[in-house]
């Protein structure tokens, strides 16, 4: 596999909108980069300032929080 | 998110590896771009090595989880909009002034215990250790004192040496 | 279905069952007797593209999942011999003495829902589908398309199995002409699955496979098809040839591809070579259906389809037998499950007072109780037909599943979802004893209640289930890059392992139903949608803004079979109000909606005063209006119109229509452009029903239709024959250069059109009295029922349902319900019969006593809770209470009916008191955590480890990472901005062994340049240049009493200062960095073989290791020269 | 009594069922489905027609 940087980022989607919007973006076949590992919670409220730092620690280069 | 990414600024991890973006569910291609668009910003930024930044995270982690700072965010509300009992209210500006100053003196506080963690230091080795001036350091130092988290345990030539308390 | 006698409310109907010569109790379909069968029948599912057994099974997802036996090409049936089947039956399930029941049954009211067939094409020579292998039918392009099909899902041709380049799709073949066996209407559908195929296809074989659409009209009136349509020829290069087909050839003796010969817009003669074509070939009744329809004395029009009026489209011409789907008019799917659930309503509606009298309740196993300690996963890793295994490598995937911590079962399936899959899926669970799933497939929006529904069955609590989107999320939009899609797939099911390690048991939440509705919006729909709802027992409150009920209804005179609806509005409003059961409030309008699915409250305002009523679900049927165009002069001219208002005036001056001579009519005005890109449906055949009725009114009228597509769709299509027959003249114009209106003179003489005509490709000019324009409909904006009800609407403004075909009227909060022109323009016919599901569904939900909600909601551990009050500040949902609890003050408590679990209380809790079910911070951080698993421990390993760091150049230890100053200094960024200074192995090993550094003390100032500090080795002394300017901020005290480390360990122990630098950042660049630093210490080292002469220079040439102490072993070069020519200092 | 296992049949009779009603499904072939149950996909949101 090519050893050159592959960004990894956590998404956290708010379920109503934003997974519902990647869920339409995968319906529709739109392509995108295979750099996100989602987390679905049910709203971007959701999204504890330490999930955040968590994110950094484990080993992400980048968090998207998507609501 | 405000304070998350203020702190990472000050922290030096840089604020653009947190990324907020407002998509609705029939806009699935704006989705898509936005994922494209900061993908290829985390690209040129390179990959984000975690134990390089061990001791911010870490410090970032305690700060955040602060009684101090959660209350404060929590009360946003209650300051900018429903004010005191004497009808004081601070704008939105000032609020986040205050937050912002909160917040640092937190990251710090936690910075320099972290140092404490790994081992004993005057406050000259808890400067080298986390980048910050030493005026700063001792401020902290004696927050922390009075708090009980950190303590003095002896000198070093002259210069006295703090323990993190209870290690 | 054999015969019928009774009347509504009580029939009997005798039945004849076919037996199946299969005992479906023992039948576990393993699929041995088809195995063993020797005969080979053409299989008609697969559209006869390849063959099956005697003995089959429709499809492998059949349900009921048992096999059959085909008399009629059973050999034993022929013969009397063979039975090979029930030889090898494991379960002993052949019957053959089985034989024909009939027998009868009583009922209260029958729905017919007997669908349409595909025409059989092979009638139409030109098009010779019965010559040519590679001519194929939209059905059997369908089964070559699907992962069930004949060839699996590879799109390859019939004739000789290769992959086309080439695919034609050829519309309207057997509709919209008057051949032999073709049919004049138009059927609807042929339109949207080819552009439908053509983009699979393109999915299938890549982009670059060319597909061509010849078609006359593109009939894409459905909602979001239009934007389907046009991204379709925009992005994906699906190419649309207005044209008639009229003859289609071999493309060469003996070649299998084909020659398409077709006449184009301008008329010119055209040919072109495909690989494959593909005949949309329409729907039509079958005979059985007709001689069905007599049996039942249910009438059927001239086509064969079950004649039904417009204001009562569900209805048939016998009481108590009712009709939806294809059976009544071709429809597509949307319009047939509306149809279905409106269907389900008339039903009901006549037995409303047995309701319930034969239903029994669904009981599910107890829930056996887990102990958290003992973690056992199951996952189930789907292939989703080549959805998913066409990009990632599924079986990778289930065995890396294997390989997690927890899992004890992991297995693929082809269809995760199809019946007999979940029956796999309960045996699995029972047989390992799982205690939690993870399934990899599509989303949980629309899948994760199927499969929760599926381990509850197998008694585990629904909340012990995980799902990883590995289709819509991974590979759908991953397709170019499998392999990195693989790796995704996997970690999505390792975070999703990781989460359902946390998950635990919750009991679902019961709350009673309040049996009552609420109807926003009086017109036909809402009053339809009342009416349903009242007539079976359930009491409505409709509310209506305008003065009276029957809104935009008010002003259309007929349907388009020219049923009068005025009067059926006023008859209908009379039934309303008269009504018991139903509230109507005109002049009212909403204030608020609070509460949830069966605990509506809303206050509405009507006249001054506002009263609250509690309902238990809510129909939206607001409607919506014209868009009043500003092009074409409309408002600017007396003579130009929009929509009735030609009709108004021509009703209240009668004499103005006797003077007219010409009027034209101009479709698509303001719709299916940039900012309303959706078609309106309607307007094509309201404007041909207008021309119509003004040629009958008055035959010398001239009457011309400007339209871009016509469309007419269904039986509509009678209507454009029949303007035809009449004499309007039609013009096709394009958006490029649409038509353009002009007065004569002033704003009441004459106008005049000037179009392109099509056929001709000139200019032509027309003299008109009146101008009638068809502009969009658009939806009611001016309220705010979205942000009300907290429900969606789409781009265009129209309120979004939860899904467009299996949830066409209901909205994704529960107990919110959509029907009329608020969810799509549509006709009255298809008002009407939406309102009739609308009402439906939501009985379907009245009729239950209690129902339950999601248990997903926040838990409050009220030893951390303070009582601060934020929760509750915060809660959107005012879901969340603070209460006094004895002893302690106020605690938060939660409100779980009204609660989300949208978490944002959790997240602001500065104790950290509340966690949501489901979504518990431990669920979140484990499965972030395993997200990042991989690539931590690559970036661990991957960190350059210190020795990496260090090289030695010309055998003098240098750092990577650090600058060099020409006086042979180290300089290493610090945290903080603070540089680290010390002296490099160069100068130690020139100067040998020092007794004592005398470094500069903290605060003190340093230049760039200058003298900073110096070593001392006996009497002589070394002075180094500081390497920055800044202030000395800490001194290393060791290297100070031990010197000797300064040589033994430069870069460690024998660090000198930590500086804070007071120069610019262009003060660093004077520094050498990298190969500068490693070529520069090469000079270095050829400066000192110089100075000690011949022979070191052969020793150091054979590579010996640089000399350790050089002035020790050659004093006499002289320690100033040694001083001044590398630290570049004066003694 | 519904006539027609299609897919308008099983959401009439899922409907009727809900609202509280027996229903007798009659299908003349050995499997209920009708023509949707053939299809590969469904337009316009691609979802599979199984």
């Amino acid at each position: 596999m090519n050893d050159e940087f592959q960004p990894r980022i956590i998404a956290f989607l708010c379920n109503w909108c934003a997974y519902a919007g990647a869920d339409l973006a995968g319906v529709s076949r739109i392509q995108y980069p295979p750099t996100i590992r989602v987390v679905r919670i049910l709203c971007s409220g959701r999204v504890d300032p330490l999930y955040v730092v968590k994110g950094l620690q484990s080993g992400f280069d980048g968090v998207l929080v998507s609501g | 998110m405000a304070v998350v990414r203020y702190l990472m600024e000050l922290s030096g991890i840089g604020a653009d590896r947190l990324c907020l973006r407002w998509v609705s569910a029939a806009e699935g291609a704006r989705f898509a771009a936005y994922v494209q668009e900061y993908s290829e910003q985390i690209l040129r930024l390179g990959p984000f090595l975690p134990d390089d930044f061990a001791l911010p995270l870490a410090a970032m982690d305690k700060a955040l989880g602060s009684p101090r700072l959660r209350w404060l965010m929590g009360m946003e509300i209650k300051i900018t909009e429903k004010g005191n009992i004497y009808g004081e209210k601070l704008d939105e500006q000032a609020y986040r002034q205050l937050l912002n100053d909160a917040a640092r003196e937190e990251y710090e506080k936690a910075l320099v215990l972290a140092a404490l963690r790994t081992r004993p230091g005057t406050v000259r080795d808890i400067a080298l250790e986390t980048g910050l001036p030493v005026y700063t350091v001792s401020c902290r130092l004696n927050e922390l004192e009075r708090s009980r988290e950190a303590e003095l345990c002896g000198y070093r030539a002259t210069s006295p040496e703090f323990r993190h308390v209870g290690l | 279905m054999e015969g019928i006698e009774g009347h509504a409310g009580r029939f009997t109907v005798t039945l004849r069952e076919h037996p199946r010569f299969v005992d479906i109790n023992k039948c576990i379909a393993c699929g041995v007797c088809a195995e063993k069968c020797p005969r080979k029948v053409e299989d008609a599912f697969n559209e006869g593209l390849n063959k099956r057994k005697a003995a089959y099974v429709q499809y492998p997802q059949a349900v009921p999942l048992k096999y059959a036996i085909d008399a009629d090409h059973c050999i034993y049936f022929e013969k009397g011999k063979c039975r090979a089947c029930e030889k090898f039956c494991p379960a002993g399930a052949i019957d053959f003495n089985q034989n024909e029941r009939i027998f009868t049954i009583e009922v209260g009211s029958v729905v017919l829902a007997l669908g349409a067939r595909h025409l059989d094409p092979s009638a139409i020579e030109e098009y010779g589908y019965s010559t040519f292998p590679n001519v194929i039918t939209g059905m059997q392009m369908e089964r070559i398309l699907s992962a069930t099909g004949p060839y699996q899902g590879r799109l390859v041709r019939p004739s000789d199995g290769q992959p086309p380049k080439k695919i034609a799709w050829i519309q309207c073949v057997g509709s919209r002409s008057t051949g032999a066996t073709a049919h004049e209407y138009c059927s609807g559908v042929c339109c949207m699955y080819a552009i439908k195929e053509a983009v699979i296809a393109k999915e299938h074989a890549g982009r670059d496979l060319d597909a061509a659409i010849f078609f006359m009209d593109m009939r894409t009136h459905g909602k979001e098809f239009e934007r389907y349509y046009r991204r379709a020829e925009s992005e994906l290069g699906v190419r649309f040839i207005r044209s008639r087909v009229h003859s289609v050839e071999s493309s060469a003796p003996g070649s299998d591809s084909l020659k398409v010969r077709y006449a184009d817009d301008t008329g010119a003669e055209a040919e072109e070579i495909f690989d494959l074509v593909v005949l949309s070939n329409g729907l039509e009744t079958s005979n059985e259906v007709r001689e069905l329809a007599d049996r039942l004395g249910v009438a059927v029009d001239e086509n064969g389809f079950v004649k039904t009026a417009c204001l009562s489209p569900l209805e048939t011409s016998r009481k108590g037998i009712f009709v939806c789907g294809s059976v009544a008019n071709p429809a597509d799917i949307p319009q047939a499950v509306m149809e279905a659930s409106a269907a389900s309503s008339a039903a009901a509606r006549l037995l409303a007072k047995a309701r319930g009298s034969q239903v029994r309740e669904k009981e599910y196993p107890a829930e056996k109780p887990i102990d958290p300690a003992e973690i056992r996963v199951g996952v189930f890793v789907c292939h989703c037909g080549i959805n998913i295994s066409s990009v990632v490598d599924v079986t990778e995937v289930r065995d890396y599943a294997k390989t997690l911590p927890g899992v004890v079962y992991s297995t693929d399936n082809l269809f995760s979802c199809s019946q007999d899959t979940q029956q796999t899926i309960r045996d699995a669970v029972t047989e390992h004893r799982l205690n939690r799933v993870v399934v990899a497939a599509c989303t949980p929006r629309t899948h994760e209640p199927l499969f929760q529904e599926t381990i509850r069955e197998a008694g585990l609590n629904p909340y012990l289930l995980e799902f990883a989107n590995i289709r819509d999320q991974d590979a759908w939009v991953h397709q170019g890059c499998p392999e990195e899609a693989t790796v995704k797939a996997k970690d999505l099911v390792r975070m999703a392992v990781s989460k359902v390690t946390f998950s635990e048991p919750v009991e679902r939440l019961q709350i009673t139903m309040h049996k009552s509705a609420l109807v926003v919006g009086g017109g036909v729909a809402g009053m339809t949608a009342a009416l349903g709802l009242a007539e079976q027992g359930f009491p409505v409150h409709l509310i209506e803004r305008n003065g009276n009920l029957g809104g935009n209804a008010r002003n259309i005179r007929a349907t388009w079979k020219g049923e009068d609806v005025r009067s059926y509005v006023e008859e209908l409003s009379k039934r309303v109000i008269a009504h018991p059961d139903i509230n109507v409030l005109l002049n009212a309008r909403i204030e608020s909606v609070s509460g949830f699915v069966g605990n509506f409250l809303s206050r509405v305002r009507k006249g001054g005063r506002s009263e609250e009523i509690s309902h238990g679900v809510a129909i939206i049927s607001s409607g919506g209006g014209f868009y009043k165009p500003e092009e074409y002069l409309y408002g600017q001219h007396e003579r130009v119109t929009c929509w009735h208002e030609l009709e108004d005036l021509f009703e209240k001056e009668p004499e103005r229509l006797q003077r007219a001579e010409a009027v034209v009519l101009i479709q698509c005005v303001g719709s299916r452009d940039e900012d309303r890109p959706y078609c309106s449906r309607l307007c094509c055949t309201a404007s041909l029903q207008q021309a119509v009725t003004l040629k009958t009114r008055k035959p010398d009228l001239e009457v011309y239709v400007l339209y871009r597509d016509l469309r007419s769709y269904g039986l509509r299509e009678e209507l454009y024959r029949k303007a035809r027959e009449l004499g309007v003249i039609f013009f096709r114009y394009t958006p490029e250069n649409k038509p353009a209106v002009s007065a004569y003179e002033g704003t009441r003489g004459k106008l005049n059109v000037t179009v392109q005509d099509h056929v001709l490709n000139i200019p032509i000019s027309l003299d008109v009295d009146y101008v009638n324009l068809f502009s969009a409909i658009l939806p009611q904006t001016d309220n705010d029922l979205p942000h009300l009800f907290k429900v969606p609407t789409n781009t265009d403004g129209f309120f979004l349902e939860a899904h467009a075909k299996l949830r066409p009227v209901d909205f994704s909060t529960e107990g919110v319900f959509v029907c009329g022109l608020a969810h799509y323009p549509k006709p009255i016919e298809e008002s009407i019969a939406q309102a009739e599901a609308a009402s439906s569904r939501a009985a379907g939900l009245l009729a239950r006593g209690t129902i339950e909600v999601e248990p997903v909601v926040s838990v409050i551990d009220q030893e951390r809770c303070v009582g601060c009050g934020f929760c509750e500040a915060s809660c959107p949902f005012g879901a969340v209470k603070l209460v006094a609890v004895a002893g302690k003050g106020f605690r938060a408590e939660n409100i779980p009916a009204l609660c989300k679990g949208c978490g944002i209380c959790a997240a602001g809790c500065p104790q950290k008191a509340i966690d949501i079910y489901h979504f518990r911070d431990n669920q979140i951080l484990a499965s972030v955590q395993a997200g990042g698993e991989t690539t931590r421990e690559a970036k661990a390993s991957s960190r350059p480890s210190p020795a990496a760091r260090v090289t030695f150049v010309s055998g003098y230890l240098m750092r990577r990472d650090c600058m060099y100053h020409v006086g042979h200094t180290w300089i290493e960024r610090m945290k903080g901005g603070r540089l680290r200074i010390g002296v490099d192995d160069f100068a130690g090993k020139i100067l040998g062994p020092v007794d004592r550094l005398n470094l500069p003390p903290r605060g003190e100032v340093l230049r760039q340049d200058r003298k900073g500090w110096s070593f001392l080795r006996a009497s002589r002394r070394a002075p180094f240049l500081s390497p920055v300017t800044g202030k000395v901020f800490d001194i290393n005290l060791d290297a100070v009493s031990h010197p000797e480390n300064v040589l033994k360990d430069p870069y460690g122990d024998g660090w000198l200062l930590v500086v804070e630098p007071k120069g610019s950042e262009a003060e660093l660049k004077h520094l050498l960095y990298g190969e500068a630093g490693f070529r520069w210490m090469e000079e270095e080292n050829r400066k000192l073989l110089e100075l000690l002469g011949p022979e070191y220079e052969r020793l150091a040439a054979s590579g010996g290791g640089a000399v350790e102490d050089v002035f020790g072993i050659r004093p006499e070069i002289g320690w100033e020269t040694l001083v001044k020519t590398f630290l570049r200092t004066e003694v | 009594m519904v006539v027609g296992g299609g897919i308008a049949g099983i959401q009439a009779s899922l409907d009727l069922v809900s609202s509280g009603y027996l229903v007798h499904l009659v299908e003349k072939a050995p499997a209920i489905g009708g023509l949707m149950s053939a299809l590969d996909k469904t337009f316009p949101t691609n979802d599979c027609a199984m």
